[in-house]
């Protein structure tokens, strides 16, 4: 086992950890505002200070980062669960019309500016979780189609699929029965980095007022409402921006310890 | 004095010992064979020479080149000999290249880069050693790029780099493993030919006996990272000291002994069929091309026949396979199984389906590295209509096993926990399992160690008596047919130029082609003669 | 060569049609009247009625839409709602601040990135490769945004050696222009740099595996030598996917970064016009935006040919 | 120092002050490019402009206006009788695009006496008939520059319109040919600056000179404790309330609106959303204004009794309801914390953030809501609670009568009369939750001067500002 994954692993799992925990228990009620208490620095009884409205920012943290982990979670399951079938199919019926407009569906989705289709789906059905769910599931899915395929075109041409071929199953069976398995590795380290990109996508929608509502936490909400604060209460921004960092960066890592750890050779699209 | 001396090398790469006390020397002029088994440290042997060792290898003992001693000479100044003193060739042309610079580029980088000679001679220099590997300024300018040669044409490339700036010590590991037969002795002879015009010493690698015996003038037989046993090619082979060299020598010949068949009903009639590839258009609104990979094939096999078919590479053998399987329509012809069609209405006939089997050529690749091997070799079962379940089928998978040399329990293991040699065993389980009436073999032993390909090849003579098999056996290798089928049937560019009883179209081939083939075709030569003709008793 | 790029040309028409409608489509079930956010809550129906007819929203939609995608075609994208200027001159405008602004992130990025990815290479397993990795793992994960935060709060705010955002114009000479985008263009870039270093090194890796680097040893190349003359060209190609991606994401994806330096670019007159269901100006902005991504790819596949002969020999 | 930097939030669509809603046209047009008949100065009062004087008759439904001599337009034609009549007119027009349409409603007939004497005759009696004339959507246009309005001004302010650049900035220069005293400022640039977070760097950076309407309060006492800047508190029209839909259930309820009121608590919310800056209102009126009436006592923060009130209303459990919150931050943060104060005595009140595009549809159109937070910030809008199908849809022929007394009075002392009991009635039928009073919030530079604190309507008057010595 690499350092990366016994680091990745330990960042993630804590943030993971933190997010369980929350379920049971937190230092304070986490919407609890206490005015009069606002803007205290960390250290003292709110272990990382307090926001705006008094809040404890140790207990929106904690519930934050179900909120991150819930959103990524389910965009990437959305990804996967569309784009994998999808990628499959492309590669079953390679070169047919099926695969040309799957691919081409693929390459338009890419050509939409994320951010602004995004913002225009929240605009549509209103900012929310579900909707950023939604504005980030759809980037995954071609993401998840693409790598599918790639990888299932060249166990394709494996010949442990002409000997299935030859023992007479067909391409839906083989797809399930050969090609997946032997994707799944690809798919895990993929879907961590989607993961990790979808908290990354969760934080700047939140940011912009898109992503979860109040009083729901969320860590980009925290970093808008922190904004104006930075030059008198940094730890409002610091503290979250800390947050996304070592979550991503765990995740990442964690992919990339995944990756070699399950199979030097695979590649991952990062992008 | 020596060119090449190379004295107690022992190497290691990552605490892990790969070559011990290796002695061997080279004479200019002189052609230096080095074989043996796969990962017996042949190249590791060669890239030592070089220098050009994986990271985490360490070398002991001493290597001269030139009466330099090249171990801990600094870097750079190794940089000085690679290319100038010293040239490799290696195995894969297909990849030796640099895809995005010209043929031209390349050969001159050599000269160039030890500042040998101005810009323009090098490019004199470069068009010259490209004439003296066959590639002739007319068909061959400099511009070309790779991908625009076939790899014989891309293997002369690589050897014209290798001597554009006539090093004295030339080195070829596997030179010819991947080219065909006849582009194989082109090659070949391509080497001799240099090593005598330039006074060069040649080291060459290949595991490929018969050819060493041909071309060497002293061979080393490498195992386990040792050299087993050394000397002048024709004492060498007269003797053969050492067990393993007899061994090797023995498996490369191996000869089986096939039962004869009994029966002459006709199994697999193949009648006038075509297979087309389309190939890309050409322009936007054009027609497509098409290929003709499999071109008016027709022939027939008997139920207990063993059949052979050879040809060069993409001549169209696996396309004609498929085609067979049922696996892909083709576009004209008729493909008849038991007199039943193995495709019908743009659909694989399933009933024919499992009459036949196949055994694929690279044990790695043909099964999925996640199922046990109960489950590999039972996917075949899909094909019946009631598979066997519970006691019956483990009774199934356990006779399969048993019958190609494995033990019961191994059903439990993964692929990944057998020898190359097993795995081909378990690819003739998997084919036997359903008990077919033919089974086609697709260079199914092409990627084997001789030794190793012996025991497959007495597997399937064995099988033959105990289960009176019909197969169809495709191959390039000329000698392995040979002892292995009844009949054989030459391919050439996609249509069937001969065919005949193997040993009569062997002795008297007819077709030029066919001809070529056998001519080609490197022998292994008999020691009994060598000893006779050497005076050794 | 030109068959491949009239098949991509072909191809590409295709994916503008589909994503006209997808545009339109969506923009047009967005909630919110363009001519009731004009007139404010004192509106009165009537004025209301007027404003809608003078902006030509009283139309069925399938006639709008022939009309813009028709305007487009021949150069038109007709007149904001809000601001009532031919949207075409205020994407011209805008895009003098954002296509700078990409390319200088582009530029950066790749400036950081090809030597970071090319000695973390060379040094694959050292110290120093670490280091670079280090650096791209922490680089990936930080939201831009925060980061450009922190830069306006410690070079804008605390240090003043910038300004902490807008946009003079080009009118005020090059250098000024140059100035204000710099701290935008670094928040863009570093990110994106972590990304691209990160690919530049693993392509070099796959390249510096390949037989024809053995091939250029044997040749008496240093190894170094070898890395310039036989890998890069060949680690180019995902790296040039790489690029054409990030350009289009910078063009598109600097919505926030503008917002937080308050650049009138591209992002921001989106986010303004989104805001302002200025619906013309979205829907215009985004099918450029499309556009843009379409045509970059376009020309990577392009340029993979210019870098790979194989490619154009197949075509 | 001749110039000045100002920046503002947000950046007008254009600039026709009589086409739009939009207060930021009146921040950057109004008095210094257009005038009216009549303006606002910054203590709130209404003071002639163009109009050099006027006579009222007896039954109050006729104005004749003087019309100041020698004004002329930028463009050099000269502003006359025919001008003002042609602004009037098309203000009422029938496809009329002013947003603010009903204040010439009351208008039958603009008549031209002579080149610089208008006639404007009234249906009927109006109290704030110049008040309303003082308005932006009122400025006086010329038919000549009236295409290119939007793009390029054209009136006879002391400031003429010089360059827009589109998302950043528009500047103006000093009119050389203005009637009046030339202003002290030779050339202003306002600066379009809508991120908080951006207004405070461009603030502390010195990029601008002066933020009106500076969005991020937090940040005001890192100003005033900076000797470079000069912070101006002072109070605008905006009473910004907890807007509740009076028809939807359960807000037809009497009850449940008074719990409403006494579960908010108005202090935490200044302090928590504006820092502090806002005036408590228990009623829809601002305090600056001399009728004003202190009625928070009212609806004091009491959640034992808002409990109460609830469950006397059926809603012991409380009940769910909506909260939609468009962008400014006094809604946006106000409503977090609304929202948490109510949860405290069992209300809960679901937040959706909208855009302002959104908010007219669904809420102020669509009436499709239970409560909002926003600021009305039209002075003098009692009025509109004698609109029943206004969006937050309160019915009440009483106070429609009252109303319609107070147009037709001109009494002052009535008329205080009048407006208090207004107020009165409201707070008591506790139509909304009635919150504070926004806060006029101005950063500057220390040396600037004659900045307007209050805001009685959106403008920066450009001509009372200079820069001391
Ligand atoms: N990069 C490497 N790292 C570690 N061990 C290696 C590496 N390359 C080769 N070896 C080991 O060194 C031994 C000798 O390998 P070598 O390649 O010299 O065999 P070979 O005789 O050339 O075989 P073949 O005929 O298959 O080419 C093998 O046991 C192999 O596993
Ligand atoms: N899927 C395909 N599409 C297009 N052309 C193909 C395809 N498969 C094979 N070919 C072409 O058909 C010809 C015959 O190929 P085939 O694989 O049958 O050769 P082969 O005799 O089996 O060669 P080898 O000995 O290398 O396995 C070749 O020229 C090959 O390039
Ligand atoms: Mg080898
Ligand atoms: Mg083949
Ligand atoms: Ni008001």
């Amino acid at each position: 086992m690499s350092r990366n994954l016994i680091l990745g692993a330990a960042l993630s799992s804590l943030v993971v950890l933190a997010a369980l925990v929350s379920f049971l228990w937190t230092p304070f009620d986490h919407a609890a505002m206490n005015i009069p208490d606002k803007l205290r620095p960390p250290g003292g009884a709110n272990l990382l200070g307090t926001d705006h409205f008094g809040r404890d920012i140790a207990s929106m943290i904690m519930v934050g980062a179900r909120t991150s982990i819930a959103v990524a979670l389910v965009a990437v399951g959305i990804g996967m669960t569309l784009g994998v079938p999808l990628g499959l199919t492309a590669a079953a019926r390679k070169g047919s019309w099926l695969d040309e407009v799957i691919m081409r569906g693929n390459d338009l989705v890419f050509a939409f500016p994320s951010l602004v289709i995004a913002i225009l789906i929240t605009a549509v059905f209103g900012p929310g979780a579900v909707n950023a769910i939604i504005a980030i599931g759809i980037f995954n899915i071609p993401v998840f189609a693409r790598i599918t395929r790639g990888a299932a075109l060249s166990l394709w041409e494996r010949e442990f699929i002409l000997a299935a071929r030859v023992a007479g199953k067909g391409a839906a069976r083989i797809s399930a029965e050969h090609i997946l398995p032997n994707v799944a590795n690809l798919l895990i380290v993929q879907g961590t980095i989607q993961f990790s990109l979808g908290i990354l996508a969760e934080a700047g929608l939140s940011y912009v007022g898109l992503g979860a509502q109040p009083p729901t936490p969320s860590w980009g909400r925290m970093l808008a409402d922190a904004q104006t604060m930075v030059s008198f209460a940094p730890h409002m921004a610091l503290i979250p921006g800390v947050a996304i960092i070592v979550t991503v960066l765990g995740l990442n890592l964690l992919g990339d310890g995944l990756r070699d750890w399950l199979d030097p050779r695979i590649r991952v699209a990062r992008t | 004095m020596s060119l090449l001396e190379i004295s107690g090398l022992s190497l290691s790469i990552h605490a892990q010992p790969v070559l011990h006390g290796i002695d061997l020397s080279i004479a200019p002029g002189e052609i230096v064979a080095v074989t043996g088994e796969s990962g017996s440290g042949k190249s590791m042997t060669a890239l030592a020479v070089m220098q050009l060792l994986p990271g985490g290898a360490r070398c002991d003992g001493a290597i001269r080149l030139d009466g330099t001693e090249i171990l801990n000479l600094p870097e750079s100044r190794l940089c000085a000999l690679r290319g100038a003193t010293v040239g490799m060739v290696f195995q894969e042309p297909m990849t030796a290249l640099n895809p995005v610079r010209t043929i031209g580029d390349q050969v001159m980088e050599t000269i160039l880069i030890h500042k040998a000679m101005s810009p323009e001679a090098a490019e004199a220099r470069a068009r010259e050693v490209l004439d003296r590997v066959g590639l002739p300024p007319e068909r061959f300018p400099l511009a070309r790029y790779p991908h625009e040669l076939s790899g014989g044409q891309r293997q002369r490339v690589v050897i014209a780099m290798a001597i554009a700036l006539r090093p004295k010590l030339l080195i070829a590991d596997e030179p010819t493993t991947a080219l065909d037969v006849t582009t194989q002795a082109q090659i070949l002879d391509l080497l001799k030919g240099l090593v005598q015009e330039f006074g060069m010493g040649l080291l060459m690698i290949t595991h490929d006996l018969a050819v060493v015996a041909g071309m060497a003038d002293r061979i080393a037989v490498m195992r386990h990272g040792e050299v087993v046993e050394t000397g002048p090619t024709r004492h060498l082979l007269a003797d053969m000291r050492h067990p393993y060299t007899r061994m090797l020598f023995q498996a490369s010949g191996h000869r089986v002994d096939l039962p004869p068949t009994r029966t002459e009903e006709p199994l697999l009639q193949v009648e006038n069929v075509s297979r087309d590839y389309r190939l890309p258009r050409r322009a936007l609104f054009a027609r497509p091309g098409y290929h003709r990979a499999v071109d008016g094939v027709s022939f027939a096999l008997d139920r207990g026949e063993r059949l052979g078919l050879v040809g060069e590479s993409g001549c169209g053998k696996s396309t004609l396979t498929r085609a067979i399987l049922g696996l892909e329509e083709v576009q004209s012809g008729q493909i008849r199984l038991d007199g039943e069609p193995v495709f019908s209405g743009h659909r694989p006939n399933m009933r024919i389906r499992r009459k036949m089997q196949v055994v694929f050529q690279d044990p790695y690749g043909s099964f999925n590295p996640r199922h046990r091997v109960e489950r590999l070799i039972t996917e075949p079962f899909h094909l019946l209509e009631d598979p066997p379940e519970g006691p019956e089928r483990a009774e199934a998978i356990a006779e399969a096993l048993e019958a190609v040399g494995l033990r019961a329990k191994d059903a439990a293991k993964y692929i990944h926990e057998f020898s190359g040699g097993q795995r081909q065993r378990i690819a003739i389980a998997r084919a036997l399992i359903i008990k077919p009436e033919l089974i086609l073999f697709d260079e199914a032993v092409s990627a084997l160690d001789v030794s190793v390909r012996a025991q497959i090849l007495d597997l399937m003579a064995e099988l033959c008596r105990s289960h009176n098999l019909t197969y169809l056996f495709i191959s390039h290798d000329l000698s392995v047919v040979r002892t292995i089928t009844d009949r054989v049937l030459v391919m050439q560019a996609g249509r069937i130029v001969e065919q005949g009883e193997t040993e009569q179209v062997f002795s008297d081939p007819r077709h030029p082609y066919t001809k070529s083939l056998i001519e080609a075709a490197p022998v292994l030569p008999d020691p009994e003669e060598i000893r006779r003709s050497q005076g050794h008793v | 060569m030109l068959r491949y790029a009239l098949k991509r040309l072909l191809s590409l028409c295709l994916s503008l049609i589909v994503a006209s409608v997808v545009i339109f489509a969506v923009i047009e079930v967005a909630p919110g009247d363009p001519a009731a956010f004009m007139l404010g809550v004192n509106a009165q129906p009537d004025t209301l009625a007027a404003l809608r007819a003078e902006l030509g929203l009283d139309v069925p939609k399938l006639q709008r839409y022939l009309a813009w995608v028709g305007g487009m075609l021949s150069g038109d994208f007709g007149t904001s709602y809000t601001y009532r200027t031919p949207v075409a001159q205020m994407i011209a405008d805008r895009l003098w601040v954002s296509l700078p602004l990409a390319l200088y992130a582009l530029a950066l990025s790749t400036a950081i990135a090809f030597p970071a990815g090319i000695y973390a290479a060379a040094r694959r397993g050292q110290p120093g490769d670490m280091a670079v990795m280090g650096a791209t793992q922490l680089g990936v994960a930080v939201p831009n945004f925060w980061f450009a935060m922190m830069l306006v709060l410690i070079f804008a705010i605390n240090l003043r050696w910038f300004g902490a955002g807008g946009f003079p114009g080009w009118d005020k000479g090059l250098w000024p222009g140059i100035h204000a985008l710099t701290l935008p263009a670094i928040a863009l870039a570093l990110p994106q740099a972590a990304i691209l270093a990160r690919v530049m090194r693993s392509s070099l890796l796959d390249i510096l595996g390949e037989d024809f680097m053995r091939t250029a040893r044997a040749k008496g190349l240093t190894r170094r030598q070898a890395l310039w003359r036989h890998g890069l060209r060949n680690a180019l190609i995902p790296v040039l996917t790489i690029i054409g991606l990030q350009f289009s994401f910078l063009l598109a994806g600097s919505i926030i970064i503008e917002q937080v330096f308050f650049l009138p670019g591209l992002g921001r007159l989106i986010f303004q016009a989104i805001s302002s269901r200025d619906l013309i100006v979205v829907e215009s902005v985004v099918m450029l935006l499309v556009f843009a991504v379409i045509s970059v790819n376009f020309l990577v596949d392009l340029a993979y040919a210019a870098v790979d002969p194989r490619l154009r020999a197949r075509t | 120092q001749e110039d000045i930097t100002v920046a503002m939030q947000l950046e007008p669509p254009h600039l026709d002050p009589t086409g739009a809603a939009a207060q930021a046209i009146d921040s950057v047009v109004y008095v210094n490019i257009f005038e009216g008949l009549t303006r606002f100065q910054g203590d709130g009062s209404i003071v002639p402009l163009l109009a050099e004087s006027w006579e009222i008759s007896e039954d109050g439904t006729t104005y004749t206006f003087k019309l100041r001599d020698g004004v002329t337009f930028h463009d050099g034609t000269a502003m006359d009788a025919e001008d003002v009549k042609f602004s009037l007119d098309r203000a009422r027009a029938e496809d009329s695009a002013n947003a603010q349409k009903a204040l010439f409603a009351g208008i039958s007939e603009v008549a031209v006496v002579d080149p610089l004497t208008v006639e404007v005759t009234l249906s009927e009696p109006n109290g704030s008939f110049l008040f309303n004339l003082a308005w932006g959507d009122a400025v006086i246009v010329a038919p000549e520059s009236i295409e290119d309005i939007k793009t390029a001004p054209v009136g006879t302010g002391p400031y003429t319109f010089s360059e827009w650049v589109q998302g950043d900035r528009i500047e103006v220069t000093r009119n050389p040919e203005y009637w009046g005293d030339q202003p002290a400022l030779a050339s202003a640039t306002f600066k379009f600056i809508s991120d908080p977070t951006a207004a405070f760097a461009a603030v502390m950076a010195e990029d601008v000179d002066v933020f009106t309407g500076f969005p991020a309060p937090e940040n005001l006492p890192q100003f005033e404790a900076d000797p470079r800047f000069q912070v101006l508190v002072g109070s605008t029209e905006g009473e910004t309330i907890l807007s509740t839909n009076n028809k939807q259930p359960p807000f037809d309820n009497p009850k449940v609106r008074q719990a409403l009121a006494h579960a908010i608590d108005r202090q935490a919310i200044i302090d928590g959303a504006m820092f502090g800056y806002g005036t408590p209102i228990g009623t829809h009126f601002a305090p600056h204004h001399p009728a004003y009436l202190d009625l928070t006592g009212n609806s004091a923060h009491d959640p034992e009794k808002a409990r109460a009130l609830l469950a006397e209303a059926g809603f012991a459990d409380g009940f769910e309801t909506t909260l939609h919150l468009p962008p400014p931050s006094y809604a946006r943060r106000g409503g977090e914390i609304v929202a948490a104060q109510l949860a405290e005595v069992g209300i809960t009140a679901e937040i959706t953030n909208v855009e302002w595009a959104q908010w007219l549809e669904t809420v102020f159109r669509g009436k499709d809501f239970g409560l909002t937070i926003v600021s009305h910030t039209e002075p003098m809008d009692i009025g509109i609670y004698a609109r029943p199908d206004y969006y937050f849809q309160y019915d009440n022929a009483e106070f429609q009568s009252l109303m319609e007394t107070l147009n037709a009075t001109t009494d002052p002392d009535k008329r205080t009369e009048l407006l208090q009991q207004a107020q009165t009635t409201i707070a008591e039928d506790y139509v909304n939750g009635y919150l504070f009073q926004l806060a006029n919030l101005s950063v500057a530079k220390a040396e600037v001067q004659g900045l307007w604190a209050n805001a009685p309507t959106a403008a920066v008057d450009l001509a009372a500002i200079s820069w001391a010595e």
